[in-house]
């Protein structure tokens, strides 16, 4: 479980949320929703500890996120709209950096499922300056089936699914499924209602704050 | 866990691969900093006039002025790249200490753009007609310095990670504190020239290294963190 | 002249032909101008054995900027009239005047040392030289530095162009220069009074290495030319894949 | 139509105040780009030793050498970071030409870079101990030689859009170009200085700047055009 | 109505298109679907005339885009996945630069009205740099609204929908049925296929190209 508790986040001089409380239940996937500039993505960057807080805590099953970072960093993975991909490297070494980064061993069949898993097997060998938009979201996706291999239990995706089509939008949500079977815990955020359909739960940014002001 | 820490090691020098592999596909890239340094070097004679004795009188200086101010435009990408394609944002979920990823860039920076520069400062000296046994003191000298050079480049990179014009306030940040190591890197030259020991003034750089080489990964880790916690 | 050649096909039945007498004729050239320069050529009663350094000196310099003139030439063919050949030609020009460049650079030093006593003075026409140096790597590097062939030379291109309108200038302005410090006489050169022995084997080297150079860029474009047309076949081969 | 033509120079003065707006939302924006002039400066003093006479000898050389290095690093940004976030390809839907367009960008370039340059160009020359009666020569040279500088800067600029590392290539293409401005720049002064008539010189320079009025606007148009066809 | 005919177009090495042919209808919207990489993008950019062809024409009405650029764009509104704003002005003086660069006039009322059509109003004072995904996107949209303005005739869009949320989608929706009304021709790119309602085409990218091969 996470547990949320008076949150207090400010971005630039605006304050995005202020004593705000949530829990994200182990196991399941929680779909934040929320307008434009709700602060989803704000939320997110704190949950993975980037966005230091005013107020407030963030802890996961006792242990503060902050204060006990490499550990609860150690199994996480976070993607956001920016991909962590260097444009000078090929889709393959991208992911061999990250894996390396993380500590995990890399090797040469562990990068081919990975990119197999998102249906990039093709373009290993392509540099990310020569992606399109779709290609570049999907070569950073790939990143979600090292959870099958490490131990990872725990995602967080800001929007992972914009540039997607059909065919991966598949791949994607059978990562998800495959995830949750072993019993890893995701946010997302979305506009896409429809990104998941089972054992999800809805965090509503902006009827949160409807109730607050009512 | 245990694991993870037992490998810093290769995980450091995992590092160091990525970055030279990013900054360095082909020796036409290395090149190309040593081109900059002989350009910047080539501009003196045209301005001071080619007459050797006031280049003689110059070429020290002039040598580790160019090399500062070579590595500027290099310096602004070294972190920036990274920020903006949030991979530094990946980095922030590693189990190893920023600190120690911090020292790995400093390290492959000085790798990629400085030791290119040390190799080939003969030749500067020669451009500008500096003694030939002053040469090798030359070589000393920049090569004590240059790692400062790097770590103090990694920490005006990081300062300036997401701020509005970056490129043109870098500098600003970075060359106040470069004012010592020219001073003592100079001087191991002039020490020479006037038949002095120039042992003081390499002391002093390595002693500059050391601080630097202590201080700068925590400097600059603080900052990246800032930075993404923007 | 060009557009007849501009056919790769024509390009590549013609040279076929020339290329293998070419080389022979240019190692001919090469060696008996070796041989008259370096035993069969009086010393310079100044310099000594020294002067036999020009024999490699001059004609490289010659060439260096002859090459570039061949280089700016064929890149406004490339920009104006698009023609694919134009690039392969420019860029195996690129590699060879950037050597002859160096080699102008590294001989001229080798003299300057015994002769001047010192590797490099900052006179007018070494200056320009090493300017020059710059505008070949200049073109190579902005050849390789895009993802995309096709980018880098139109890039390099330009900046060929540019040079062409650029390097007289820079060659004037630092000629101005010059005059306007005079340096120190010694690091003046008067030229060795060329006496006809002299002069043999340096037109001998000079024909030697035009036709050195053409012999290598022929054979650069024939490679690059084979180059461009397997990727052509792995270019087929994909777009079965992705058709 | 004939609406959008006759107002070229609307758009013109639009487009300048856009590159202003965006590049000098504060003084302190234009402030330091004289601070890293200023830094250059001083780092001359502090590798060559305080001594007045040295110094007068090379400060003619060690300003315009300074101000070629200064602009450098903010060259790169020039046109690449609108290339990145997609403003060129708006700019390439404008129905005024694209030359039109990158002449304003380098005239704004000028405003905001090397006008701050030029107004406080005497403090370099005080700094460096030059002499007074020099110091109104040197204002007017270098005011003579600022656009050609800028115009030289766009067409580099425009030269490493996309490029694979163009930071660290944009100085070797540019500093080549720059040389004849650097040596009738440097030659107005030591014109005065040997009690000549600087006028030739200043000839030269304006001459060189019309020239790249003319060409300048033609190569950054059509490598931007190449650039944004990718 | 446009005419693309034997279409081949390259990017990087590869050969994205050959002999590529299609016709965009006048009045209407054409959807252009595809998987990642199929090529969309690099169409749309190649119709508004910034991706040179290797071979084929691009003609409107028997008038070439390429050979009469200036007056093919003049009427065109080009938007894709970058946005073309600057991080260091605001909304309002974005659209402003952007009004001026098209050779439109521009003021306050006009600024006011087209933000107020994509719901950024409250944002017009925002830097860029400070705005969310979904924020900056709307930013860029706002532009659309100057069809009703000026004359505008033609929209190429590029995934306009991704990061908007769905009060602005609904806002969007609206924009592209005013211009539809008005005779404007569109093309967009997307993976959503529910973008539009009524009144478009579709073109299949994959369908396409399965038909070439068989
Ligand atoms: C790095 C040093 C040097 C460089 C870069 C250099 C460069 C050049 C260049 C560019 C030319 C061609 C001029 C033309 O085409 O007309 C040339 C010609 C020549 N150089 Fe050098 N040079 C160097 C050193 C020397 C030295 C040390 C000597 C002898 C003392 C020398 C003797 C000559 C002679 C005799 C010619 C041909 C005569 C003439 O064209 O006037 N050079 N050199
Ligand atoms: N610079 C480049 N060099 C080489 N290939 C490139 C380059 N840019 C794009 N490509 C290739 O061109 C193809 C088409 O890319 P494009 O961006 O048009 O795809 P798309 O249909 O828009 O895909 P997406 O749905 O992911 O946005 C892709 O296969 C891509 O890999
Ligand atoms: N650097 C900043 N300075 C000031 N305000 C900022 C800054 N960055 C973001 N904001 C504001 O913080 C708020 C939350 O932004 P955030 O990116 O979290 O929104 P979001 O819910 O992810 O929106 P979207 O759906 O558009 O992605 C927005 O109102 C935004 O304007
Ligand atoms: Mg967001
Ligand atoms: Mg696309």
């Amino acid at each position: 479980m996470l547990y949320l508790k008076d949150l207090t986040i400010q971005r630039g001089n605006k304050i995005v949320f202020s004593n705000f409380n949530a829990i994200i239940k182990s196991g399941s996937t929680t779909l934040i929703k929320g307008k434009n500039g709700s602060g989803k993505s704000t939320l997110l960057r704190a949950i993975a500890g980037f966005t230091p807080l005013e107020r407030g805590t963030i802890k996961r099953d006792n242990k503060d996120i902050f204060k006990n970072n490499e550990e609860w960093v150690e199994n996480l993975i976070f993607l956001d709209t920016k991909n962590g991909l260097s444009k000078d490297l090929t889709v393959a070494e991208n992911l061999n950096a990250w894996l390396t980064m993380k500590g995990w061993s890399s090797n040469k069949e562990i990068i081919k499922m990975a990119l197999k898993s998102v249906g990039m097997e093709k373009y290993a060998e392509l540099y990310i300056s020569q992606c399109s938009e779709g290609l570049k979201k999907r070569a950073a996706l790939s990143r979600l089936y090292i959870s099958f291999i490490n131990k990872v239990d725990f995602w967080i995706l800001d929007e992972p699914t914009n540039e997607l089509d059909t065919t991966s939008l598949v791949l994607f949500k059978k990562l998800v499924f495959k995830f949750l079977e072993q019993k890893g815990t995701i946010i997302i955020a979305s506009h896409d209602q429809n990104i998941i359909e089972k054992n999800f739960y809805t965090l509503d940014l902006d009827e949160l704050k409807k109730q607050r002001v009512s | 866990m245990n694991s993870v820490y037992s490998n810093w090691s290769n995980i450091f020098i995992a590092h160091v691969k990525r970055d030279i592999l990013t900054n360095s596909r082909s020796l036409i890239d290395l090149i190309s900093i040593v081109g900059f340094m002989i350009l910047i070097i080539i501009l003196f004679p045209l301005g001071l006039g080619p007459i050797k004795e006031k280049l003689n009188i110059v070429s020290n200086a002039v040598i580790w002025v160019g090399l500062i101010l070579a590595i500027i435009p290099s310096l602004e990408k070294l972190l920036q790249k990274d920020f903006e394609n949030g991979w530094l944002d990946q980095i922030a979920t590693s189990p190893i200490p920023l600190e120690i990823i911090m020292l790995s860039k400093g390290i492959s920076y000085w790798l990629i753009m400085l030791i290119p520069l040390i190799i080939t400062s003969p030749i500067f000296a020669i451009l500008l007609a500096m003694d030939l046994k002053n040469i090798p003191w030359l070589v000393i000298s920049i090569s004590a310095g240059s790692l400062a050079i790097s770590l103090i480049g990694l920490s005006g990179s990081a300062l300036i990670l997401g701020a509005r014009r970056g490129n043109i306030l870098l500098p600003i940040l970075i060359i106040p504190l470069m004012i010592p190591i020219l001073i003592f890197g100079v001087g191991v030259n002039e020490a020479i020239k006037i038949n002095a020991s120039p042992y003081g003034n390499l002391f002093l750089l390595f002693a500059f290294t050391l601080i630097y080489l202590v201080i700068s990964p925590f400097i600059s880790a603080l900052l990246v963190r800032i930075a993404i916690g923007r | 002249m060009f557009d007849w050649l501009a056919n790769p096909n024509r390009f590549k039945k013609i040279t076929n032909k020339l290329e293998p007498s070419l080389m022979a004729i240019a190692l001919l050239f090469i060696i008996f101008g070796l041989y008259f320069s370096l035993f069969d050529s009086p010393k310079d009663y100044q310099q000594g054995d020294a002067v036999r350094i020009m024999y490699v000196h001059v004609p490289s310099a010659w060439l260096a900027s002859f090459l570039y003139l061949s280089l700016a030439v064929s890149s406004i063919f490339y920009l104006v009239w698009k023609h694919p050949l134009a690039d392969l030609i420019s860029i195996s020009i690129a590699p060879i005047g950037t050597l002859f460049s160096m080699l102008t650079l590294i001989t001229g030093s080798l003299w300057g040392k015994p002769m001047w006593g010192t590797w490099w003075v900052w006179d007018a026409r070494l200056t320009s030289m090493l300017i020059l140096f710059f505008f070949y790597l200049g073109f190579i590097l902005l050849h390789n530095a895009f993802e995309r062939k096709v980018d880098g030379s139109k890039s390099a291109s330009v900046l060929a162009i540019i040079g062409i309108i650029n390097l007289p200038i820079i060659k004037f302005s630092v000629d101005w220069w010059h005059t306007l410090h005079q340096p120190s006489s010694i690091l003046r050169f008067d030229g060795p009074s060329i006496d006809n022995q002299m002069l043999l084997p340096l037109f001998l080297m000079m024909i030697g290495f035009c036709l050195f150079s053409l012999y290598i860029i022929i054979v650069n474009v024939k490679t690059k030319l084979i180059e461009k047309k397997c990727e052509a076949i792995l270019l087929k081969l994909n777009i079965k894949e992705f058709l």
